[in-house]
């Protein structure tokens, strides 16, 4: 009896946005472009073409088109393609908090860590990214060479998750 | 295990951390190699207070200098470190 | 002091064991002695020892802050052994297992080695390369050192998982026979009875507080009871040098970390010898009252706590468990935390200090107490003729800014990626 | 009913009885044999303190011996078997150590067993065969055990009265609140104290903190505090031996409290006197557990002995329960008030039991001088309460001495805990000082120590309470001194004429109760938490079931053995198609950092020890890294694929410390430097196409002429965006092509239909060993070993005269330069294969001047040769040495040569 449900998300283009001069001035041009504000740490944000989310205090994960933004980055900043590094996993269900609570060291419980919210942690020896959806659902951001080894443990976590 | 207040992140486990050194170990590039040598091998390592330098590498991976009680484990300060970046 | 034997406790049983005199002393200080040593740990004790029985020398003092024997001595999980691969390291260690085999006769106190077989395990072909290089080079020098295939090391620990498919499958391993275990309160306390014996003042619940100087030279202690004088202080005390040597305005190339190791319940015999790994950080050995003594990793960051942590507790049991699972079902029944002075190679510091008079036993990292006999030894040659003994002269303080180090594991001045 | 065993034959417990319990309520008083001297035990006491009653439960892998009988619940078929007894509990072998006790006196092998090392080990042989007490069990455990984190504003310890109060006035303040309970009830203690009616109010308070979201969990310990208020608790899901419920034994939980409420109680003090170690001997508390919780009556003709009043509760409860007590041994001079028709001895104090066959027979007491004895089958005992200060002072904490409970008790801490209840005030009680012959008057039960134990550790001058402990072993047994320590500071005390408080004191260290080494490895119990790495075309390689080999946490195929070859003549095959056709290989794990930015060339030149300024856009060169101590750690190559686009790449088995290295370098060192350093190494899977044939099956697969040596260009396979380095590990004409990981599956299908069609091969690690020692290439962690200079690698030409890069100032150190330095060197046997590993000597008996790091065969030629390291081998070319390898028994004459042994000119990498 588990109320979490572990899926692979298919892979898709997955960027780092690193801004390392003038960065008001960037956040000044990415918002008048994108319509939104760079997101602070630990939060995300987005548009229907665009997200992003913030682990990093100078870089950005962006998922979708980044075609516009090298030319707002100019000479303050750089996009690297890192997509291929990682595989994404949606937890979905009432119990994705407590699964995440299992060999982990971050309070994945606290109502503080809600919808749009975001976090780097360590599970079981792994470094993982969470990305809060909503309230039914997470996605974690797995190296790939460890997704199977995270996937395999979440499973067989998930069978005794209420005991 | 100790918690650590990142300047970015709030507070977290020990266990996103990983020590790197003490302040006083940092051989800056333009030292001349007398004092490159004497920061790289030897220490204050008082049995008190001390400036080390920590890095959240499993969380924003941004680096800190924490100065930590090496007898009580108390923390008096925490300062990020590294390039300009928006709040 | 009285002599130990069968017969003595055979008097004993006749008379509640009431003859029995105190194994050591309890003096007041005086107010000056030739040679002082701060730290009546296992080396301070045995450097004292040795100044009074090889050298002669009368007028000696060991100043222990706490308790003999209360630091690293009593907090290590009590493995000794030899086999190091760079030559200056296995000619120490070789000279001091030496020692160990006749110590308890040495000391009339028996200290319980036990040579039942230092192993390191290889996972992998690369694994027992470099462990038949490390075993071609102890050979070489004399020292002894046995390949085993994955049979014989089924042979001596039944319990490892010689399964294909664990994840640290075992391939063979590299015993030294003559390696093994004793009994780490008594050589605290068998050295201190012998230093006693020949005259050697112990001061406990004594601590140094600061050196008295003229000019620039060392003449004396200040500590918590009154002012000690002096011809040489030798400073011996383990995780604390950064500390005590700070008193005399030295910054050490030691960082003080901790170092957590752990014993379970008692249970009849089932580790034969004393298993460690050449990828895992772990070793395992079981103690004559019956239980397994553990240990792994040092904490990877500064501490003079002594206190230690889950995390790096959790990981030394799992990898034990990944070698030998049968230990799953039993039960730790106290850890404890001694503090490693980490020198930046991995090597001891042996010999002189810039400040006249002042000398420095220490940078010991998790390997001092198989190299008690031999620090002492060498220690006392040098507080007694001022110079280093051949064998420990490659471990000068002043080999870090020469470039001279001995890097046994090759990863260099930062102790916390040793 | 429920059915379970002890020791062969089948007994019934009542629902909700513990083990010792269940067996006295089965009349069984026998339990267990003490560790020295093997005398009988019994039960002695009702938690988790038991000295005596150690059993072993459960079979097979799921075994636990030294579980104590008070601390496990009897569920259906519970199996328990006794301890260190042979042939049989009742009747000992090994009691007759009890005989030579006068001999066996505390710490009596340190002063015997001379001899040589080896004789001790024959001593030892049967002293370890007669130490410990349960067997271990042999099998694997079939079972898992889960960690789980929790984060709480409030961690009460503990749910009696005061426990479950704070609980429930936590949780309904809206605070996050976790209550633990060792038990697998609330409040046990109302119902031993006859309070049963609160039973309603332990409910409802109950059901309250679960609506206010608090969480209780029972059969759970708090075993440890650790720092800023970190304690972990480990749970009992299943009872031990018991199957659990999807295969979770018990839960490690790690939790991070706001603050902590310690309301642990109490534990109460034995007595010492004469053979007090006796089955029939209980604490009073505990008789009376049994008696209002579990209905079991231990006794039917009671002795108390008593120096405070809570002893009274366990006489009238004994009273009502049918049992007779015979008489009240109160210490205290004047009369407790006691009116009830007790038969109450004021100034009154044990001072000796005897027995038969393992049972209680007589107590004898010295009253007002005088002695009087009685018949009795049990002597309840109560010396005073301990406060369970345990976490207190794991915390930290310090304490204070309340003098009328005779007592520790908390103090300040410097974490955030506080301690309410009975641990923080004991009650009242009057100090009895043992009057009986200290020969067999027990302190601790388990480790057979006496009060002249102690005695004869203080007159032999150890008399630190640290000494006494380690002398003697008391409170080294497994219920860590919870019923000895007091009793042994009490006559530390006495002896150094101080007041308890003065004689010193044990430190506390965790954990709180023993703990299952399973529950702390938790998952890491099969893989140590090295989760084994997996390889972006792990399935392609896997369907080819090569030879794999570990590296770092990664496996990489080792090599693809076709038929029945041996792995020698698989990697030689594989090598000498890469020599003389074309090979492939997956190079995904070597590490990669994209680097890009105005100021990426100045970041690397500081990074690498080489220039890579000058570096036109579209070419590439090797490169080494050194540590600040001027030590190389590393090499790998450096790319321009961009004006400001860099890709670095450096060796597998160094990529995270080199990942750490950049970053501290990037952001603490050089944090205005406008650059980004992106770990990209599992971003690229790398597929290296070698061979004389490499060039044209490149130019089939990309379409377009493929670049010239150490040149980069973008291109496409089979519609994927790749980009080519002709890059050469081996010595052939290679490329190596990086492909996003996601889509390297197409991209290798299709380099492996053109290598297939050119009759190449794939090639493992082992070839690849071949083929880059025959070359001359250096390894990291092989000829890099960490204490090797540039100059020792001959690698000094290519340092960068400007300097500025991290290592520089390392180098000037003198020693560095001095003759005598262990220098790269090539070895050609003259006779023999050389060992890989072997030492070089000059001859018989000379100590090592250098040892072999890597050894291999000429591919195409035959013959063995080897890279090395030689005390000063730059100056020693032509001449003879020994590579000796005792430990294997192998030894080779060989001539020291220039590490390079295949194409020295380069030629084979000109088109």
């Amino acid at each position: 009896m588990t109320d979490v449900t572990i899926t692979v998300l298919p892979a898709a283009p997955l960027h780092a946005l690193e801004i390392w001069s003038n960065p008001t001035a960037v956040a000044a041009r990415f918002k008048k472009a994108a319509g939104f504000a760079l997101p602070a740490i630990g939060r995300s944000d987005g548009n229907d073409a665009l997200r992003l989310i913030r682990y990093e205090p100078t870089v950005w994960l962006v998922e979708g088109d980044v075609s516009a933004l090298p030319g707002l980055l100019a000479d303050d900043g750089a996009l690297t393609a890192i997509g291929g590094s990682v595989v994404r996993v949606q937890l979905s269900g009432k119990g994705w908090r407590t699964l995440l609570m299992e060999g982990g060291v971050f309070d994945a419980e606290s109502p503080n860590f809600a919808s749009g919210c975001s976090a780097a942690t360590i599970i079981d020896h792994v470094n993982v990214r969470l990305h809060v959806v909503d309230d039914d659902i997470c996605h974690a951001y797995v190296p790939l060479s460890y997704s199977e080894a995270m996937i395999h443990f979440w499973k067989t976590a998930a069978l005794s998750l209420t005991l | 295990m100790m918690q650590f207040t990142c300047p970015h992140c709030g507070p977290r486990d020990q266990a996103e951390f990983i020590y790197e050194r003490t302040v006083d170990a940092v051989v800056s590039l333009d030292a001349a190699p007398e004092d490159a040598m004497k920061s790289l091998f030897t220490r204050n390592n008082p049995r008190g207070v001390d400036e080390e330098i920590w890095r959240h590498t499993y969380g924003c991976r941004a680096w800190m200098v924490i100065a930590r009680n090496r007898v009580t484990n108390e923390i008096s300060a925490t300062r990020a470190v590294g390039p300009e970046a928006l709040p | 002091m009285s002599q130990y034997s069968a017969f003595g406790l055979l008097r004993g049983a006749l008379n509640g064991q009431k003859h029995w005199q105190p194994a050591w002393r309890d003096p007041e200080p005086k107010s000056h002695y030739d040679i002082i040593i701060i730290g009546g740990g296992g080396h301070g004790l045995a450097t004292a020892y040795y100044l009074a029985k090889v050298h002669g020398l009368k007028n000696i003092a060991v100043l222990e802050k706490g308790w003999i024997g209360g630091g690293n001595t009593g907090r290590n999980t009590t493995i000794v052994r030899s086999n190091y691969r760079l030559k200056p390291l296995h000619d120490l260690f070789e000279f001091g297992l030496k020692m160990w085999e006749h110590l308890s006769d040495e000391l009339n106190y028996n200290v319980m080695f036990s040579p039942r077989g230092a192993m390191f395990l290889g996972h992998s072909d690369a694994d027992m390369t470099k462990l038949a290089e490390r075993g071609d080079a102890m050979r070489c020098d004399g020292i002894d050192a046995d390949l085993m295939t994955r049979d014989e090391v089924q042979k001596l620990e039944p319990l490892l998982d010689m399964s294909r498919d664990a994840r640290f499958p075992i391939e063979g391993g590299l015993i030294q026979r003559r390696g093994g275990t004793a009994r780490h309160d008594a050589v605290a306390w068998g050295y201190a009875r012998g230093a006693d014996s020949l005259g050697v003042d112990i001061i406990q619940k004594c601590e140094v507080t600061g050196f008295v100087r003229d000019g620039d030279a060392v003449v004396g202690v200040e500590t918590t009871r009154g002012r000690i004088n002096a011809g040489r202080v030798g400073i011996c005390v383990a995780g604390h040098s950064g500390h005590v040597a700070g008193l005399a305005g030295l910054k050490l190339p030691v960082e003080s970390q901790t170092l957590q190791a752990m014993v379970t319940e008692g249970v009849k015999p089932m580790i034969n010898s004393v298993i460690m790994s050449q990828s895992l950080h772990c070793y395992i050995s079981q103690s004559d009252k019956g239980g397994i003594v553990f240990g792994g990793d040092p904490d990877n960051w500064p501490s003079y706590a002594q206190r230690g942590n889950p995390m790096v507790m959790e990981r030394a049991v799992a990898q034990g468990l990944a070698l030998v699972p049968a230990l799953s079902r039993l039960r730790m029944v106290r850890t404890w935390s001694g503090v490693t002075d980490m020198s930046f190679d991995g090597a001891p510091i042996i010999g002189e200090t810039p400040v006249k008079n002042l000398f420095l036993n220490g940078g010991w990292c998790y390997g001092g107490f198989k190299a008690t006999p031999a620090s002492g030894w060498t220690y006392a040659h040098t507080l007694a003729t001022g110079k280093p003994h051949a064998l420990n002269a490659p471990f000068a303080l002043d080999r870090f800014e020469r470039g001279a180090t001995i890097d046994e594991t090759g990863s260099g001045p930062m102790p916390n990626s040793r | 009913m429920i059915n379970f065993s002890f020791d062969g034959k089948t007994y019934q417990a009542e629902k909700g009885d513990t083990l010792a319990a269940a067996l006295l309520r089965n009349g069984i008083g026998l339990v267990g044999r003490s560790f020295k001297y093997h005398r009988p035990r019994g039960i002695m006491t009702a938690g988790v303190e038991e000295p005596n009653a150690l059993v072993t439960i459960g079979d097979g892998g799921r075994t636990e011996p030294n579980t104590r009988a008070t601390d496990v619940f009897v569920y259906e078929g519970l199996v328990a078997k006794s301890q260190n007894r042979w042939p049989n509990l009742s009747f000992d072998i090994g009691s007759v150590f009890g005989l030579a006790a006068p001999v066996l006196s505390a710490g009596f092998y340190y002063k015997t067993f001379f001899g040589s090392a080896k004789r001790w080990m024959i001593y030892e042989y049967f002293i370890r065969k007669a130490a410990g007490l349960g067997n271990a069990p042999t099998k694997t455990d079939p079972d898992h055990f889960s960690q789980r984190a929790a984060f709480c504003d409030v961690l009460v310890v503990g749910a009696g009265p005061a426990g479950l109060s704070a609980a429930l006035e936590a949780a309904e303040a809206g605070k996050r609140a976790i209550l633990v309970e060792q038990d697998n009830i609330l409040c046990a203690s109302l119902i031993r104290d006859g309070q049963d009616r609160d039973g309603a109010w332990v409910e409802s308070t109950q059901a309250r903190i679960r609506a206010a979201g608090g969480r209780i969990l029972t059969r759970t310990t708090a075993s440890g505090y650790w720092e800023h208020d970190l304690v972990t608790l480990t749970q009992r899901i299943a009872e031990p031996g018991q199957i659990p419920l999807h295969g979770v034994a018990q839960r490690l939980w790690h939790v991070r409290a706001g603050q902590v409420i310690l309301a642990t109680g109490s534990i109460e003090r034995p007595m010492a006197f004469a053979h007090n170690d006796r089955p029939g001997v209980m604490l009073s508390q505990a008789v009376r557990t049994y008696v209002r919780r579990f209905g079991v009556v231990p006794g039917k003709r009671v002795v108390i002995a008593t120096n405070n009043d809570d002893a009274y509760k366990t006489a009238y409860a004994l009273k009502a329960a049918g049992a007779e007590v015979v008489a009240i041994l109160d210490a205290r001079p004047a009369p407790a008030g006691a009116d009830s028709g007790l038969p109450v001895y004021n100034n009154a104090v044990p001072l000796s039991t005897n027995g038969a066959r393992h049972c209680l027979k007589s107590v004898t007491a010295r009253i007002n001088g005088l002695t009087q004895s009685w018949n009795a089958d049990l002597i309840a005992v109560s010396g005073g309460f301990t406060p369970v200060v345990h976490l207190h002072m794991q915390a930290g904490g310090t304490l204070d001495w309340n003098d009328a409970a005779q007592a520790f008790v908390p103090a300040a801490s410097r974490q955030n805990v506080t301690t309410i209840g009975g641990a923080a005030n004991p009650d009242p009680v009057f100090n009895v000082v043992p009057v009986s012959k200290p020969k067999k008057s027990f302190i601790d039960f388990q480790n057979d120590v006496t009060l002249s134990d102690v005695d004869l550790a203080w007159a032999e001058g150890y008399r630190s309470v640290e000494h006494l402990k380690r002398y003697t072993t008391l409170g080294m047994a497994t219920d860590q001194g919870k019923l000895s320590n007091m009793a042994a500071l009490g006559r530390l005390a006495e002896k150094q004429g101080v007041a308890i408080p003065e004689a010193g004191l044990t430190t506390f260290r965790p954990p709180y109760t023993p703990v299952t080494m399973g529950l702390l490895a938790g998952a890491g119990a099969k893989d140590a938490g090295a989760h084994v790495r997996r390889l972006a075309l792990y399935d392609v390689h896997a369907a080819k079931n090569p030879i794999w080999q570990p590296l770092g946490y990664w496996f990489r195929p080792r090599a693809y053995p076709a038929g029945n070859e041996t792995l020698a003549q698989a990697a030689m095959r594989e090598a000498k198609a890469v020599r003389s056709n074309v090979g492939m290989t997956d190079v995904s794990t070597l590490a990669k950092f994209e680097v890009s930015g105005p100021d990426a060339a100045a970041f690397l030149e500081i990074i690498c020890a080489t220039t890579v300024g000058k570096l036109a856009v579209g070419r590439g060169r090797y490169t080494f890294m050194l540590r600040e101590d001027g030590f190389v750690f590393d090499d790998g190559t450096v790319w321009r694929l961009d004006e400001n686009r860099y890709l670095l790449t450096s060796s597998t088995g160094g990529a995270d410390r080199m990942a750490t290295h950049i970053s501290y370098v990037r952001q603490y060192l050089c944090p205005h430097l406008r650059v980004s350093a992106v770990n990209v190494q599992e971003h690229y899977a790398g597929i290296a196409v070698a061979g004389p044939q490499a060039k044209a099956a490149l130019a089939a697969l990309i379409g377009e002429e493929p670049p010239r040596h150490m040149s980069t260009v973008p291109a496409m396979i089979s519609g994927v965006p790749v980009i080519v380095l002709a890059a050469s590990y081996s010595g052939e004409r290679a490329f190596e092509i990086y492909v996003e990981a996601s889509h390297a599956g197409p991209v290798w299908a299709a380099c492996e239909a053109e290598v297939t069609k050119q009759g190449g091969a794939l090639y493992g690690l082992e070839a690849m060993e071949f083929l880059r020692i025959e070359k001359g290439h250096l390894v990291v962690g092989g000829e890099v070993d960490g204490r090797m200079t540039p100059h020792d690698l001959a690698l000094d030409k290519m340092l960068n005269k400007a300097g500025g890069y991290v290592g520089a100032s390392g180098l000037s150190r003198p020693a560095l330069s001095e003759a005598g330095r262990r220098q790269l060197v090539g070895l050609e046997a003259i006779e023999g294969n050389i060992p890989e590993g072997a030492m070089l000597i000059t001859g018989e008996g000379a100590s090592p001047q250098g040892h072999v790091s890597a050894a291999a065969f000429r591919i195409l030629d035959g013959g063995s040769i080897a890279l090395g390291q030689l005390t000063d081998g730059f100056a020693r070319h032509g001449e003879e040495l020994i590579a000796t390898s005792p430990t294997r028994g192998q030894m080779a004459r060989v001539r020291v040569v220039a590490p390079h042994f295949y194409d020295t000119a380069g030629e084979r990498y000109r088109d």
